[in-house]
Formats: C-alpha cells, structure tokens, sequence
C-alpha cells in the first residue's frame, strides 16, 4: 500500500494522462455509426503496430553480437511492419468504398 | 537534451496524429484522412526513433532495414491483394502479427532475467509478464480466428464440450502463473510453461466464438494488443508506445463493446459464446442444403446508398406492412445521393388488380417512376440492387425454370439478372401461391428479415449517417 | 318577420334547409315553406316542420313572406303577388338578364341577388357563387369521370396496363381548383390553365401542372403584375392549351367573363382530334360555352367525344349544396338584418352590391 | 385458325379489340369480327380492319368461325350455326345456368366457359372474373358518389362544414377491394367485412378499417387456423355489420357464394334505417343480391335510399374492360394453343377447369 | 504523503466528475444528470479542501464558513429568483463574480511581489499576471453584458465610433503592459495601472457587441474564466484547478464557435462586431412603432416539443410551399413525444373551399385531428403553442377588433387567446385581403420567416435532435 | 530557449496531461444539439468557479492577522461560491425544462 501511495503520488500526472487517454479513446469512438466499425477496428490495428518502436529500439541497442536478440528482434520488426504497413493500406481499401459520388 | 527533446515532440506529434486520426476514422467523410494522418504519424515516428542520435548505440541498421523490407512488402502486398470478402480474415492475422511482435519484445526483455543474467525490478517485471501475456493470448486467438473466417477450419473441429469451464480454468492458471512469475519470479522452465499455456489459451479462448461473433472477438483481441503495445512501451519508456496503445485498447474496447450493441448482445455474452451463433439456424435451407443468406441493415444501407441504380419490387407485404411511405421516403434519400430509383410493378402483384398502383399513388411516387413487367425486365439485367420489397410469388425463377411448379409459365420480374439482390421479408415462408421460392438462396440474394416497414425505416435512419 | 321558401321548378336543391330553419328562429325569424321544397334535397316537409317551419302552398308562401327566397328567380307573374315591402333574394343574374333589374324595379320590389355579392373576404360565408362554383368543380369530374369509358387512375394488372386518365383544367377559378383537386384524388395527370396571373401559384398548391409557354415577357420593374404579352406568345400559348387538349382523356371547362359571352377554349377541331370516348365537360354552357360545340343542359356525343354542357351541375349534388347555399342565405340575412331594428343598413358595401333595386328606399 | 368476334347484344364491351386483333394474328389467329361490334366500346370497325381484321355479318362471323368468342353466351340458335369443330370461349357461368352444359354437349360443341378458369397465379392474366370484377368495384363507387346527393371527402368552407361520407364495403374480394381503394381515394371513411379469414390483413394493406368484433375465440392449437365462432360471435357480428349500414352513406355490396344464392347482407329493416338520400350499389343483384330489396340492373329508390343492383358494371367503362378483357383472351388462347400442333392439350389445368363439354375430344 | 494522496485521489476524483458532467451535459436526455454530478464533485473537492489536515495551517475557518454562507445563500437564492427569460443575465453575472474571484487570488499573491516583500519565479509571475488579466477582463466584460441584456445600459450608449480600433490598441495596451510586468517587473503603481486598463478593456471589449452575439459574448468570457482558474491553479499548484479549468476553456471555447456557427458568423465577425445585429431591422413595425419578434428553429422545437398541446393552422401558404407532408411528419414526431397535436381549419383558409382538407387529406392526417373553427376557437385557449402556417387573413384579429378593416365581421380563429403564437412565413407581407396583420405584433406572437416546407422541415430536423 | 527545452522535458507528461485536456474539452462539446448551448454554457461556468478552492487555500494558510490577505480571501470566497451555487443551480432550472413526460 505504501509503495502504491507512493508510486500514485509520484506519478501524479502520469496517472492523469494515462486515465485521459483512455477517457479520450473512449470519448473519440463512441459516436461512430455502424458501417465504419470495421474500418476502425482495422485503422485501431494499425496504429496498435506502433509497438515497431520497440522492436526498433530493441535492435539499435542490442549489441552486434547478441543475435538471440537481433534474430528476434529482426522478426518483431517483421511482424510489426506488416501489422503497421497492411493495416492502415488495407483500412484505406475499405474506405474507399466511402467516396462520394459526383452528385 | 535536445535530441531527447526532438524525440519527446516527435513523439507528442506521433500521438496526436493517432488521436486525430481515430476521431477521423469516426466519421465516413473524414475517415480517409484520418486513416492517412495516422499512417503519416507512424512513419514520422518510425523514421525519428531509427535515426534519432543514440549514445553508443550499434544500431544494427541492416537487421533493421532488412526486417522493415521484408514486413512493408509483405503487408503492402497482402493488403492490395486481398479480396473485399476477406477483409476481416486479414485484420484479424495483422492484429495477431502486433500482438507476437509485443510477446517477442517482451521474451527478448525478460529472458535474460530468467536465465538470471539480469536484474529487474518486481514493477518492470510485472509489466513485461503482462505485454508477453496479452501479446501472446492476441496471437494465438487471432491466429484461430484467421483460421476460421478463411474457412480453414470448422467451428466444430475446435469446439470442445463444456468449453467455457475450460476456458475459466485455463484463464485463471494463466492469470496465477502470470502472477507468480511477476512477483516470486521462477525458473525458466516456467517461464516457457507460461508461454506454451498462455498460447493455448488463446486459442481456446476463441474456440467456441463463431460466425457472426468474430468480428466483436477480432475487435477485442486488437485492443488486447493495443494494451500490450503499451505495456511494451513501458519497457522502452516511450510515451508513444504507451500512450498510443493505451488509446488503441480503450478505443478497440469501446469499439468491442459497441460491435456488441450492434448485435444487441452483450459482450460477455459473445465471450462465453457458443450459444446463439446469430440466428444462421432460423433460415431454411432449400433442397440441396443450400442456405440463405441474411444482410445487416447498416450493410445494405451502404450498398444501396452507393449504387447507381436500385430498382424497389414491391409486393403484398408491402401493403400489408403499410410501409409505402417508407419507401418513398428511403427513395428521396437516394434520390438525393443521385442513385436512379425505380419500381417494377408485376401485374399481379398484392391481392388485387393495381394493388401497388393505389398503395404508391397514395405515397405519391411520381408515375414515370413505375415500371410495368416489361419495362423492368428491360432494365434489371442493368440495375446494381433489386430491393424486393414483401414480394414473394411475383419474383419466383421456378416460373420461369422449373416445370412442374404450379406458377411455371407465368411471366415474373428476372430480378435474379440484377447484379444484386436484396429481399425484405418477415420469415422464409411462401407467398399466396404457397410454394418455395428459389431466389432466396440465389447466390446474389441476401436477405433482410422483419416487417418491412420497421426494416425500410431502419434503412432510412442509416442512410442518413451516411 | 317571415321568410318564404320556394320549391325550385328546375333544380333539385332548396333554398334552406331544415336546420336553417331552427337557426333563423333563433334570431327572430319564421319560414313558410312551400310543400315538397325539400323533398328532392332529401329534405322532407316533416323535417322541416320538425324545425318550426310552416308548410304551406306555393301562393300562401308567396303572398305571406316578408323576404322571399329562391335559388333561381321566379316569374315575374308571381312575383306579383308578393308584399310591396318584400324582399327578394335569388340569383338574378342581372348580367345576364338585362332586363331584370327594370322589370322588378317597375314592380316596385326590393331585391338582392346573390350573385352581386362582392367577393371580399369578409362576405365569403355568404357567396354562394363560391360554394356552388365548389360543388360543380367536384361534381364535375365525377361526371366526367363516370361517363369516360377508360379507368382514370394507372393500373399495372395481370390483364394489361392502364395508363393514369390526363385531364385538363381550363381556368382555374374556385370551380376549376376543385375539380384539379378531385381529379388528382382519383389518380389522374392534371394540368391546368387560366389567364389570371395569381392562377399558376393556386394550381400548383394543390399540386398540378400549370400550362405554361416559355418565353413570357417579364418586366422586373412592373412590380410582379403580368405585363401585356407578345401577340406571338399568346399565340403560343394558345397552340400549346390545344395541344394539351387534344391528348387530355377529360376535359374540364370553367373560364367565364361577367357579362360577356364565355370565351371559346375548345374550338371544332380540338374536339375533332380528341381521342374516341374522351369527355368534356363545360360548366360556362350557360353563357355560350367554352367549348364551341357544347349544348347546354345536354350531354351530345360528337363523333365519339362526349361533351356535356351544365353550368348547374351543383343542382346534382343536392344535399350537401342544399345545405352550403342555406348556410350563406342565413350568414347573408344574419349580416344584413345585424342592425337592432332589422333595417336594412344602406351604408353595408355587402347590401350595396347585391341589391340590384330601390337601393336608397 | 379464324377467331370470330360478336356484338353483344346488352352489353358495350366487346371481346376483342384491335390491338389484339394484331398479336393474334402473328400468333397465326386470323380475326373475323362482327360490324359494329366494338362500336359501344369506342373502338370503329376501322381499327379493327387497319389491325388486320375482315369485318363480316352476325351469320357469317358465326358460321366461318373456328374459335368464336363472345363476353356474354350466344341464344342456342345461333350456336346451331356454328361449324361442329368450333371453340366456343364465353361466360357460361355454368354454376348459374344449370342446363348449359348440358344442351351444348347436346349440340355437341365444345365450350370453354371463362368463368371457370382456375384461380390460380399461374391463370390470372387469363382471369376475367378478375378483371372484370375489378373494374366493377372501382366503377361502383363512382357510379354511387354520382348518385349521392353529398360530399364524399371532407370539406370546411366558408359556407360550413362537411362531414366524410362514411362507405361500407361488404365482401372484401377482387370487386370490394378495388372499391376500397377507390373510395379512400375519393376521402370516405371506409369500413370493410367479408367473413373470409385472410380478409382482414388484406383490407388493412388498403388503409380501411375492418369491421370486428371482439371476443372472436381464438385457437392457439389451431396454428393460426380460425376456428368455428360461437353462435352469439356471428350474431354480434352481423349486429355490428348492421349498424355500421345504417350509418353509411354508402354501401357496396360484393359478396357471392358460387352456384348459391347471394347472402342477404343488407335487409329491409337496416335499409329502413339509413339516412335519406344514401346509395346501396349492389354487385351480386344477378344472383339475388346482398340486398334485399335490390333490382338487378334497375336503380331504385326506397324511402330516400338508393339501390343500385348491377353485377355488370364493368360494362359501364367499355373501353378499358374491353382492353381488359380482350388480353385475358389472347394470353388464354396463347396458353391453350402453345402446342406446336395447335391442339388443346387436355391435361393443362386451365384446359380441364375451363372446358365444361366435350374433355376427353 | 498519505493526506498528498488522499488530496490527489479527490481531485482526480474532482476532475473526473467534470469531464463526465460536461460530457452528460451533451445530451439531453442526460444533461441534468451531468450538471448534478459535476456540482457534487464540486462540492466533494471544496470539502476535502476545506477538512484536509495541512501543517501548521492558521485555517481561519471562521471567515471561510462566513464567505461560504454569504456566498451560498445569494447564489442559491438568485438562482431561485431569477425569470426563466433572465437567465443570459445571471449566467453573465455569475461568470463575472468567478473571474473577478480568480483576479483577487491573483492581485492577493502578486501584490506582495510588486510592494516587494515577497521573491517570485519569473515564471510564476507571468502565470500569476495572465490569471489577472483574464480574470479582470472576464470580469468587467461581463459586468457590461449584465447591463446589457438587462436592459440597464443600451448599445448606443457604450459604443464609440471606431470602437474596433479603440478596442485593438487597448488590447495591445495591456499585453504589453502585462508582458512587461512579468519578465521586467515594475513599480506597484504600474500594477494598479495594468489592473485598471485591464478592467476597462474588458468593458469596452464587449461594449461595441449586441443584441444576439451577446451569448457569444458570455460563452467567450466564460472559457476565459476557465483559464484564469487554471492559471490560479498554478499559483496554489492544484491539479483539480489546472485541469478543470483548462477542460471549462476548452470547452466554452468550443461552445464559441458552435453558437457562432449556429449563426451562420464566425467569432472574428462577432467580435469586431457592431455589423449585423441579427436581422432585427428587416422586421417590420406596426404603427404603434411595436415591432414583431423573431423565433429561431431551434428555439421553437424545444418549444413544441415539450409542450402539451399544439394547434397547427394551415393557410394558403401551406399549400403554396407544398409542406402538408412536412407538417405531418412534425405532427408524427411530436404525437409521439405526447404532444396533443390538432389542426384548425378556417373556412376560407386558401384558395377555393376545402383547400386545407385536400392537402391534409393528401398528407393522411386523420380525419379526426381536423377541427373547424368553432371547435378550434373553443380549445385554443388552453392551448400551448399555435403554429401558424402561412396563413394570414383567418388569424387576423383585425376581423374582431378593428371596425374599420375590411374582413371587421368575418369570425377568424382567435389564435391570439392561445398561450404561444408562431408564425410561419416568408416576409412581412399582407395576405389575400392584402391588410396588416396586429396578429404578428402581439407579445405572445413569435414570427419564423421562410419558406414554410423549408422551415418545418429544419424543425423536424431539430426536433429529431431532442 | 535552453530554458524551454528543459521544462519541454522535464513536464512532457504535464505536457501531454495538458493537451489531452484541451481536447478532451473539446471533444466532449463537440456534438452538442444548439439546444443545449446555453445549458452548457452555464454549466462550464459554474466549474469554472473551481478557483473557489484557491480562495480557501488562500485563507487557510494565511496568518490570522494577515487581514489584507484575509479581507481579499473572504471576498474571494464569496464570489466563488455564489458562482458554483448560482451556477450548478440555475443550470438545473434551466435543464428542467428537457425532463422527459411521461409517454
Ligand atoms: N393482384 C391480384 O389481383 C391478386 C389477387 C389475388 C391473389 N393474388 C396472388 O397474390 C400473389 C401476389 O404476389 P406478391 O409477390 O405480391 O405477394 P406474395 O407472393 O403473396 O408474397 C408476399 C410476401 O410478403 C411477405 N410479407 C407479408 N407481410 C409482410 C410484412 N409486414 N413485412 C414484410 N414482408 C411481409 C410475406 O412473407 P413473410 O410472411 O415471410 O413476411 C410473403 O411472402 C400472387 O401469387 C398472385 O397470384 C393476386
Ligand atoms: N377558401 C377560399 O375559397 C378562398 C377563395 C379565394 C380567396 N380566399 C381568400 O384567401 C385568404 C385565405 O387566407 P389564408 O390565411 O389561408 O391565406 P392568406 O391570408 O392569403 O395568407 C397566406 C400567407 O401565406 C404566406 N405564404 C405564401 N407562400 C408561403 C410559403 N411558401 N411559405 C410560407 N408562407 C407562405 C404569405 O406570406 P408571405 O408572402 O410573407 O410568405 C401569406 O401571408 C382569405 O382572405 C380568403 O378570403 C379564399
Ligand atoms: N371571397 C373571396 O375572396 C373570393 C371568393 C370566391 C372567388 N374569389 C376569387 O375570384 C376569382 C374568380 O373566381 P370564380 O371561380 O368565381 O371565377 P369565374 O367563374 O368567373 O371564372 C373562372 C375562371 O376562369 C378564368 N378565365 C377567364 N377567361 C379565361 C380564358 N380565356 N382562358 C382561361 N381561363 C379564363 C378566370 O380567370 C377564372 O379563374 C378567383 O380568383 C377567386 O380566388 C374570391
Ligand atoms: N389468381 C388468383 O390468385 C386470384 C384471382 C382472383 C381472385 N382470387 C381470390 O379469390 C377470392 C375471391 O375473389 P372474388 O372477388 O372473385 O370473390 P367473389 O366475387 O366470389 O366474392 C366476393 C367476396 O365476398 C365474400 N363473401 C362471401 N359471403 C360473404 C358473407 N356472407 N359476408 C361477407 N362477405 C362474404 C367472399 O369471401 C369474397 O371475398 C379472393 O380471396 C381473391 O384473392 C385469386
């Protein structure tokens, strides 16, 4: 308990931030009609593939020798840039359903 | 300093682009942009965190550039390749690639502790136990649901007795390993059976979900890897990692939650699942076990709002359900939007001679609008949806096809020539003549079920949101 | 006072009804009604008696009545036999019968004809050209209706296609808007026609075509009045209203200029080149006819087309124009006998307009 | 194969038109048609020649003839005439007229009566009895809003206000439903009752009002079913049914049971109790009528109430029922001799209900 | 550490309820709910303020109890008092107060400064001079709109010629007064100085800006009270003051735009002002110089839509916009809400008798929902609102009143007795007898001009909002 | 500048606290029906008397004969109350006027 006042007091803002992302993630979807749930569930994916970074990160740090790291590394960086490159190219597929006709 | 400062804005752009973008991707008029401004944020970010000055950092570029190759053509490829049907199949193994990568990251992470190679603080622990557990669970339970939707695999193959005492078992020795591990740690032997269990896991946990339940199952496991993401982020200390999943798992959350309404089901309910795979049993089957396939009305509001031209069918159930001015009201919206509405009138459509003529008269559908048999028949093989709209008897191929049906002969509407079909009726029964009606189960048709009246106003209310 | 009430020789409406009776009572006056008055108006004598009117024979009504009512004036031979201070109230027509005003005059009778009513806003209770010219744009298209051999909605049927009925409307004043709006009740095309500036707005709120020619001058300064037209736009217009007519199923004719003969809309050879068994109907053949072929009173059928002349046509729907024509004559007695002493108040623009003799007695 | 087209005697329609003169003809049916016989129906014998038509004498139509076709049966005299393979297509109303089957087996002719094609879907563009009755439930309401000394829709004007009339249709088949339609066209507050279960639904799909009662026992069992009512449900029922009579202004009656007597829906007494000046139009006046003080084909008037008795009213609107009429017979002729050989093919459905002497030749 | 958190925990606590109770305050079904929810959590975070144990605190809880007392009675009691028409007022007011509040904390910790006792950060001297400023500027601004809208102070009375410009230097003024007291400091009397221009910008900021743009005006000095709050929150380092009053100046200053929008203006046009006092002048005035008041879409669909009984009374202008479809679907709409909808039918409404019953009838309103003018003229009385609908000549209470006019005598529907009157036209001009119409004068009289298919239908639009 | 960048860094998650509320505030305005307006309006303006807890603060630890301090801090006080009183209260009245009937 202690510990927890601790870590709440410290990372007052922190907490702040993280309470209004979520309130904000709530608070931008909830009024989203129907047809576009698929769509945003496939744009939602592609964003959620920012974990890259990481992977990013984790290779840039890793030493040129440490190849347990690199080769997994190598393949989260693989995985996450078809996550990040397939998702938002195919969100934009679907949304092209959406063009408005020349009225 | 200031290279941390130049990541730290890079960052806060990064996020606010995902913020943006979501908002965006609410609205069909935006959600392009939204879904590029995303894209656009990623990249940026992306580009900042690879060439961003590192201290003594190896950087290891080639691994890196080599891996971002091998991914961007792969999911690029993928992406322009896949068919419109196979859309779903195709997030659902993208989100399930997210979710291995954040489980990768967080092997990678913690191994070295468990090898007892390094030390790791009890909170640092529990974060990457949790970023491997989400991860892994969103791989595997998308890789099944990929599985599924592609065909490849059948609800019943997977689908094991009394699943969800299963699955409340297997969660909680997930969960209890999970918190053992983050806070007494344990061999790597344990670690490993951690990994094997929680992989099972996630696949069991979507085992039992089927049909029309998997988009909801799809929409959770991506906001489990949103969450992981996050939890990766800590690991890395970078606000956009954290921040962006966090808004990745609330958003696929309240996305999840509202997939459900949608489905007037409740989310707990999808989950335990198995009962109720969404009415596919109501329909009948015509005599080769062919089924009829249902429409949702939202999807059909897309389709007749962003075709060139529709042709209405109206029948005895339009009378009966009273719903010509609903008719004609969903036909000045697509009027509006340019879409060419027309009315093919059979002869001897409803109950009486010129039965629709009064009905639409009354809603005062312009008579150049009504088609006789023949005119219709001239231009259905033109017409992008057919809405039949409580006609049955008038619509039926067997007159046309099969001999031995008592209304062979009789001239019909050829609406099975239209590109699509859409049917608007209460149940699969027949019409006055009593017989079967082989449209229905025509792979063009899809049916809509209700009164038609309810089903047209609904249709009026989502065209509107269009 | 009494108040006569006649039974009509060549129309099966009365001039006030039953229930008119009890309301006049009610403000004072009584009615002698002529036996049978109602009877063909579905109005029985006991009906009346019911009331508390008095039924009488014709002479007893006409001797007796301090105000005697008619729809259609009486001859002068009976009204002879009146009251010297009676007053007359009937559609005299004084613009038609020239002679009518000299010749009560000369009898020494005070009379008030309905038609010379003034049609403002406020004596529209009271105007019975409005409420028959009502009754005769419905009947109308009902007749017409009727005697057309082809359905006049569209009908898509297992037998063949109907085409919807078009019919044509030609000036359209109260007569000739409700016979638009009758029309469109039953499912037909209707287009419309009149020279009136105001007439195309009125048309088209009750949601039919105006026959209209491109081209119209207009003149921005003039203030939204039409101005005078082009002799080859009239032209025009003429062509176009025959071209219209000659595809119309039914005819409607309504278009009539006090005092004057009605102007010929329908010549010979628009009639010539309509289609077998389409129906015109005339309600100007009183005064000569829209329609130059048209008989009044008569229903002719000329080389398959059926022309029927009446300008009476409310007189075919008896009870309820009965009952619209007995609502203006008590609004009309009730606005001129307003005054305490139930004097005629020479001053009142209504009593001024309709009283076609002795207006200063 | 020659088809010969008659005059009929009491009636305007005629059997076939021009317009199918021509499609019989590239169908290879040559057309022989009576002078005169479209004349009624506005359509000359001029039309008839420019389709491709020979216009001939009664006797010569009758004797050349191979299919004769007629709306109303000829007199047994003139089908002596007829060759002895001949066709004979007419409404011999076999459940009416007992003895006709009889005498033509006799002659040893071969009648398709067309009032007993099946009413299946497959048959109705070859149903007359459907589009005949069709056309009589729209004229009916014309025909009895022409009659109406009132108002059908509602009206407030200056000179008062008029209530809807208030129509009362009984028998809700072809006929009662086109007169539903119509007389909510017109603006009537209509009532419907006809005692066939799925009536309801369908006089609701037209916007009426269905006469119920409640109580109507209800059989969950039965699956839907209805089941038998108590002996008091009908009586209520039919009390019901009365009293909505006597406050109609209107009433159309369509109900007919085949080969029986028409049920009296509307007795003396509720007829005593209408109000003046209301119309009955009787559609089953030629099988005794609902009435039961209707004339067929006579217009009377009973105390102030009106009743029209005339099961051919579609013969009222000659041209578009001749239309009508005329394509049922092509698309039936085109039906029975679809066979390459232009014989009739005795097991066709249509064939076997229609052709009452001679089925097995 | 254990009372930092407790304080923490309440003010997020605090601030969450805000962020919900403005969210709440969205919709209106939930509206009331949100403003409950952020008054408790109001309430909460002062009590917590008040109780939470701080060392070494002199308290002084005899003042603060008084302050509250006074406060709380004159607010709630005004609160109480005040005229449902009054309310823009009371709002201008109460924000004033607030913004004077954050001026007074700010003037109370910056005077130590300037009269040099007290060490300041420059930072915390430039939030200190911006809490200031904008609470001074809110204040007085707000004071004048008070006065305004009370009718205390008349436009032409503050307004100077060129008062745009005037108002451009003052504002530079004090900018650069108060950038200059935070990074240079200055003499306590350039203090005064910078507080008294202040307040008179605030008033001369508002002084050129009239009749409808007030709201605007309020909406704008309101979210700039939100941010003074948040600035003074910095000074007493409390979150629940930074965020609240951010989160109120984001979004007063959202609201801004919206009602500018809904204005068809944009803010910068409201600002400068003085142009375009919102139509007032195209109204006409009866000879009595009385002038007709205008109503707007909105306005009158809350109006209708929580009223318990409406009479419609159709006129020729009905017919001529051909709006008896959208006048159903209003009466649809609000039948449904429990309005009691009827419609009163002149005699002599349009152009040929019967006119309305044809274009009703057209429209399916049921027969019984017709009344003639007897019937109509029995029930007005206790009817809520009249909506007239381009009718003129047979609402005239000239036919009663005015012995003079042409139409004295003809009985006419005495829409004047109801308790609310709506017009629906497109001008000013006469009907049919071509006569004036008092009608349109009268106080319960509100006028909509346009096309009436138009303006009903933007009323069913609105309506469908609520 | 040096001096920007610090406190860039040092409050990056104030930072972010800070803009997440910003549109947070505007995201939840963002689909008001104009009806509502004016409610919200009054609404926001009672929060914003939220500086009603800097006036407490400003008395509870002023020294009991700080009078100047005290005199403004009352006066303060009393302001910020009759705004979140007056406030939250007439906001209410107005809202009272959506209550749903009862159907
Ligand atoms: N036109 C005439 O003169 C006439 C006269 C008598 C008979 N008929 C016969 O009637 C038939 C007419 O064909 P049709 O295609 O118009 O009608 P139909 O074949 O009778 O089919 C009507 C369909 O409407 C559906 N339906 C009923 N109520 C509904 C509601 N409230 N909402 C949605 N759907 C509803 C019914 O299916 P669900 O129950 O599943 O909803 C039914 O299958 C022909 O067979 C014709 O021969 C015609
Ligand atoms: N019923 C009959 O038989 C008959 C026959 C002939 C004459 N009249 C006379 O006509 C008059 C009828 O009275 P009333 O009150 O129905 O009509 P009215 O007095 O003529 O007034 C109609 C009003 O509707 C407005 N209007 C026109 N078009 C409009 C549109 N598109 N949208 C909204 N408003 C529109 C006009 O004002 P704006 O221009 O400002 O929009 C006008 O003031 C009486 O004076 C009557 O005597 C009646
Ligand atoms: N109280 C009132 O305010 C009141 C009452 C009744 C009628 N009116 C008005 O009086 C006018 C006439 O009414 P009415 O029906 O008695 O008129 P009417 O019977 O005298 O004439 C019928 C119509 O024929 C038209 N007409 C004349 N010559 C024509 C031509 N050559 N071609 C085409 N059309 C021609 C006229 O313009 C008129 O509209 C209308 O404007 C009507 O609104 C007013
Ligand atoms: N091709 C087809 O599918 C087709 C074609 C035409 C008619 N039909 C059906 O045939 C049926 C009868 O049609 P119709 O118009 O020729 O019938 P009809 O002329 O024989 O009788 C008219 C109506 O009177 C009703 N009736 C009988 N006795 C009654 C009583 N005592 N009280 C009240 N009503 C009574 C009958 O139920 C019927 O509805 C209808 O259901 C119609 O839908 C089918």
């Amino acid at each position: 308990m202690e510990q927890f006042i601790a870590v709440f007091n410290e990372n007052l803002f922190f907490i702040y931030l993280l309470i209004f992302t979520i309130i904000l993630g709530f608070e931008v979807i909830s009024k989203v009609p129907t047809i576009l749930h698929t769509p945003l569930m496939s744009g939602a994916n592609a964003i959620s593939g920012v974990v890259l970074i990481g992977a990013i990160l984790l290779i840039r740090t890793a030493g040129s020798d440490e190849y347990l790291r690199l080769i997994l590394g190598l393949l989260g960086i693989i995985l996450g840039t078809i996550n990040i490159v397939g998702g938002f190219k195919v969100t934009d597929r679907m949304l092209d359903m959406f063009k408005k006709k020349a009225k | 300093m200031e290279t941390t400062f130049i990541l730290n804005l890079s960052y806060l752009i990064g996020v606010l682009t995902f913020v943006f973008g979501l908002r965006l991707l609410g609205s069909p008029d935006t959600a392009r942009k939204g879904n590029m401004l995303a894209a656009f944020g990623m990249t940026f970010s992306v580009l900042v965190t690879l060439f961003i000055p590192m201290d003594d950092a190896p950087n290891n570029y080639l691994w890196i550039f080599t891996g971002l190759m091998i991914g961007g053509l792969i999911g690029w490829r993928t992406a322009i390749k896949v068919k419109m049907t196979d859309m779903p199949q195709l997030v659902s193994i993208l989100n399930g690639l997210g979710g291995a990568c954040a489980a990768l990251l967080a092997t990678t992470e913690l191994l070295p502790y468990f090898q007892g190679t390094l030390e790791m603080s009890n909170v640092q622990l529990a974060i990457g136990i949790f970023a491997l557990l989400i991860g892994l669970v969103s791989f595997s339970g998308s890789l099944l649901a990929y599985g599924k939707l592609q065909g490849l695999i059948k609800d019943s193959q997977v689908k094991l007795p009394k699943h969800g005492i299963i699955n409340l078992v297997m969660l909680f020795t997930v969960l209890g390993l999970g918190i053992v591990l983050s806070f007494f740690s344990g061999p790597s032997t344990m670690f490993f059976i951690f990994i094997g269990i929680t992989l099972i896991y996630g696949f069991s946990f979507v085992a039992p979900i089927g049909g029309a339940d998997m988009p909801v199952v799809i929409s959770l496991l991506n906001s489990m890897t949103g969450l992981s993401a996050a939890a990766a982020g800590f690991i890395y200390q970078s606000q956009l990692m954290i921040v962006g999943g966090i808004l990745v798992g609330a958003a696929g959350t309240i996305l999840t939650i509202l997939m459900c309404q949608a489905m007037n089901r409740s989310l707990l309910n999808v989950i335990i699942g198995g009962f109720g795979s969404a009415g596919g049993a109501a329909i009948g089957s015509d005599s080769d076990g062919k089924t009829a396939k249902t429409i949702s009305v939202t999807d059909m509001a897309i389709q007749l709002f962003y075709s060139q031209s529709v042709v209405f069918v109206p029948g005895y159930g339009l009378a009966v359900a009273q719903a010509q001015k609903t008719v004609k009201e969903l036909e000045d919206l697509l009027d509006k939007n340019g879409v060419d509405v027309k009315y093919a009138i059979h002869p001897v459509a409803g109950r009486m001679p010129g039965h629709m003529n009064v009905l639409l008269a009354e809603a005062n559908v312009p008579y150049p609008k009504l088609l006789d048999m023949d005119e219709a028949n001239d231009i259905l093989p033109n017409t992008d949806v057919v809405v039949v709209v409580g006609a049955n008897d008038v619509v039926n191929p067997a007159a046309e096809d099969s001999p031995g049906s008592s209304i062979y002969g009789m001239p019909v509407l050829q609406v099975w020539k239209a590109k699509n079909v859409i049917v608007l009726k209460r149940s699969m029964s027949p019409g006055y003549a009593g017989i079967q009606n082989p449209l229905f189960f025509n792979d063009k048709t899809k049916m809509l079920f209700g009164d038609a009246k309810h089903t047209l106003s609904e249709l009026t209310k989502e065209v509107k949101t269009l | 006072m009494k108040i006569g009430v006649i039974k009509e020789a060549e129309d099966n409406r009365v001039a006030i009804i039953p229930s008119s009776v009890k309301k006049l009572k009610s403000l004072g006056f009584e009615c002698i009604v002529e036996q049978g008055a109602g009877s063909n108006a579905f109005f029985p004598d006991l009906a009346f008696k019911e009331e508390g009117a008095s039924i009488s024979d014709r002479t007893a009504v006409i001797k007796h009545s301090d105000i005697l009512v008619s729809i259609h004036p009486l001859d002068l031979a009976s009204y002879k036999l009146c009251k010297k201070d009676v007053l007359l109230v009937s559609m005299f027509a004084p613009f038609n019968d020239k002679d009518i005003e000299k010749e009560l005059s000369e009898l020494g009778l005070k009379a008030l004809s309905l038609d010379m009513i003034p049609r403002s806003t406020l004596a529209q209770s009271m105007d019975v050209l409005s409420s028959m010219a009502s009754v005769a744009g419905y009947k109308s298209i009902l007749e017409a209706s009727n005697i057309l051999p082809r359905y006049i909605p569209m009908m898509i049927t297992a037998a063949g296609s109907i085409k919807p009925a078009r019919i044509l409307i030609l000036g359209a004043g109260v007569a000739g808007l409700q016979a638009i709006a009758t029309a469109k009740r039953l499912g037909a095309i209707v287009e419309a026609f009149d020279t009136r500036s105001a007439a195309k707005e009125e048309v088209e709120s009750l949601g039919a075509k105006f026959i209209e020619v491109e081209g119209a001058v207009e003149d921005k300064g003039a203030g939204g009045y039409g101005v005078e037209q082009s002799e080859d736009f009239i032209k025009r217009q003429r062509a176009e209203v025959q071209n219209r007519a000659m595809n119309a199923d039914i005819i409607v004719t309504t278009a009539q200029v006090r005092g004057r003969k009605a102007p010929i809309l329908v010549p010979k050879e628009t009639v010539a080149k309509m289609k077998q068994g389409s129906v015109i109907v005339d309600l100007a053949s009183s005064t000569g006819g829209n329609c130059e072929l048209s008989k009044d009173k008569e229903l002719i059928n000329h080389n398959g087309v059926w022309i029927l002349g009446n300008s009476n046509l409310a007189g075919k729907l008896p009870q309820d124009s009965s009952t619209l024509f007995s609502n203006n004559i008590f609004n009309l007695l009730k606005h001129i006998y307003a005054a305490e002493d139930k004097k005629l108040n020479p001053e009142d623009p209504i009593v001024q307009g309709a009283l076609i003799t002795m207006k200063n007695d």
